[in-house]
């Protein structure tokens, strides 16, 4: 049976190691034919789409690979305005647009399981 | 009808939160240790604690091998690649994360 | 929107140190305006929010106390308070700033159980 | 030569915090209340804890209005504004701020 | 006796109350006629330096009034360069110059206190 | 230049959970380039640090116990572990991954008491 995942991320990239065990796990939902009905990044974990973040060679740049990882499946993928307002997150990439926190509800609504990473 | 918690943090530092969390759950519910909760594998008492509240303990295998933590084994916890944390996720009804 | 859902906030950090609850309420009250059954329930140093005479300018900040009168605005009436907490804490269900019904034992195990999603920030 | 240790958590949620700075405090050392460290206020246990190690106890005035806390005089324990915070910084040798 | 104060602040803007307290603190510090070596914006503290922060009008704007009260006194208030790139603080703004660790033990060196926030 | 100062750098994170003792081991080395005094003391679930056997390609991580070999490379010597820490989690002095030694009690105090400047991360 596939099962539709809601992922709600409140961690930063970086300072936290939330963001990026946030990342395996939908690499891994998408590896096991499950889908995900939409991943959305509230609270610190707004961060996560930052597109100036600069790492050194040796580290991963989380944000980018959220980017990646969202482009090629298409996966709905969503910042929430206040928290990003707040957090001076202001970059609008097409592929993760800045909503309300409505589609977090939604999100929510349509999916079998909400996980949530902090 | 069974719930997975999750839990990033250790008991050592943050033993309110696990607490909060044992009062929430019930007995059959599963309980994956992810982040820094790998450390609890070195906790039996904090082990015993949540066996004995009848919850079923797991623990995400890359993060006990970063930390060098090779407890899982003795201490009676499986350990789960990132696969099976997706196959608890779709076996139990929710997903309930508790983190700092 | 086929789909009525049973969605319980767990509120477990204590006002002012950090934004958590003001953001989480952000949350709830979002799913209450899509009409979903929401639930609220106060643990830990969450319990602190329903402490009454807040002086939120004392810091220059806003009173967090009256965002929870948001949530009757919002018919939101399962606000539930975890009994151990409250006990803990010194703090007795009245005077609290909102109406909150104290929870604990198999209740609590029970509140959990029944709910659809639960989100614990 | 003494020191004035900040602490910004509760001990109900941050034990090991409280303990870690115990250790590293002398007698004659000052501890100040902030932010949600307030809530210890409302701790008679943490503060006898501290009292007994010596330390003298104040607490953020701001910080413990924002609260409601109106437990600073009952528990004994002296309430500064941020003038007064300025000057125990300086009155003290250093300072070291334990937070979350 | 005047007393020369270094500032750590390794708290976010919003998400924490420790870069709150230390804006009050800086602000006493120079009522009471003492002096700020530095203010040192370090680990999840370099946000304080963001440009792009909205913040609703009941709200206050901890990053604008950093740049008011390092403006209005002339701080010396530097953002750390590595913690900056990893969260995407790329703003250069004058009044505070993103730069080195380096810049952080100078000011320990020569302030009679250090202070953090977290 | 004129002046020599200790620095004490207490590092209370645990690794990989969170970046805050990587950062302050930048910090620890920057003092250290500066020729100043530097101390460091891992304590609480900072003690992890030390311990053996870390894998952090595993999480696609950077080995923060590798890290702590420049604290070598900077001739910081004064690297200390609080006893009661290493205790509370059933880890001894050896093996460790450098070269610690162990403090508590007064010398802990002691330790505390006679750095000019503290920073607890």
């Amino acid at each position: 049976m596939i099962v539709n995942f809601a992922l709600l991320i409140t961690a930063a990239p970086f300072s936290q190691q939330g963001a990026a065990t946030a990342l395996r796990f939908a690499r891994a939902v998408l590896a096991n034919g499950h889908s995900i009905e939409r991943v959305f990044f509230f609270r610190d974990g707004v961060h996560n789409a930052s597109q100036f973040t600069i790492t050194p060679q040796d580290e991963n740049n989380i944000p980018a690979e959220w980017l990646q990882l969202c482009s090629e499946h298409t996966i709905d993928a969503v910042v929430c305005v206040s928290a990003a307002n707040k957090r001076g997150i202001i970059n609008t990439n097409t592929n993760m647009p800045i909503a309300g926190l409505g589609l977090l509800t939604d999100a929510m609504i349509n999916a079998d399981r909400l996980i949530t990473f902090g | 009808m069974s719930t997975l918690h999750t839990l990033n943090a250790s008991a050592r530092e943050q033993a309110a939160l696990l607490q909060r969390l044992l009062r929430c759950a019930s007995t059959g519910d599963s309980l994956l240790l992810i982040e820094n909760g790998a450390y609890n594998l070195t906790d039996a008492d904090t082990l015993n604690t949540v066996k004995a509240a009848g919850l079923t303990i797991y623990c995400l295998q890359a993060d006990a091998l970063a930390r060098g933590l090779k407890h899982a084994e003795l201490a009676g916890v499986q350990t789960v690649d990132d696969n099976q944390f997706v196959a608890l996720a779709c076996s139990h009804q929710k997903v309930i994360s508790w983190f700092v | 929107m086929s789909t009525l859902k049973t969605i319980l906030f767990i509120l477990q950090r204590a006002p002012y140190g950090s934004s958590a609850t003001r953001e989480a309420l952000d949350a709830a009250l979002a799913a209450a305006a899509f009409e979903q059954n929401v639930q609220v329930l106060f643990s830990g140093d969450g319990v602190w929010h329903l402490s009454t005479d807040q002086q939120a300018d004392a810091i220059s900040s806003k009173d967090t106390s009256k965002m929870l009168q948001a949530l009757d605005y919002y018919d939101i009436s399962d606000v539930f308070v975890d009994k151990i907490s409250l006990q803990e804490r010194g703090l007795s269900v009245t005077p609290l700033t909102i109406t909150a019904k104290t929870i604990g034992g198999d209740t609590l195990k029970q509140l959990i159980r029944t709910a659809d999603c639960v989100v614990a920030l």
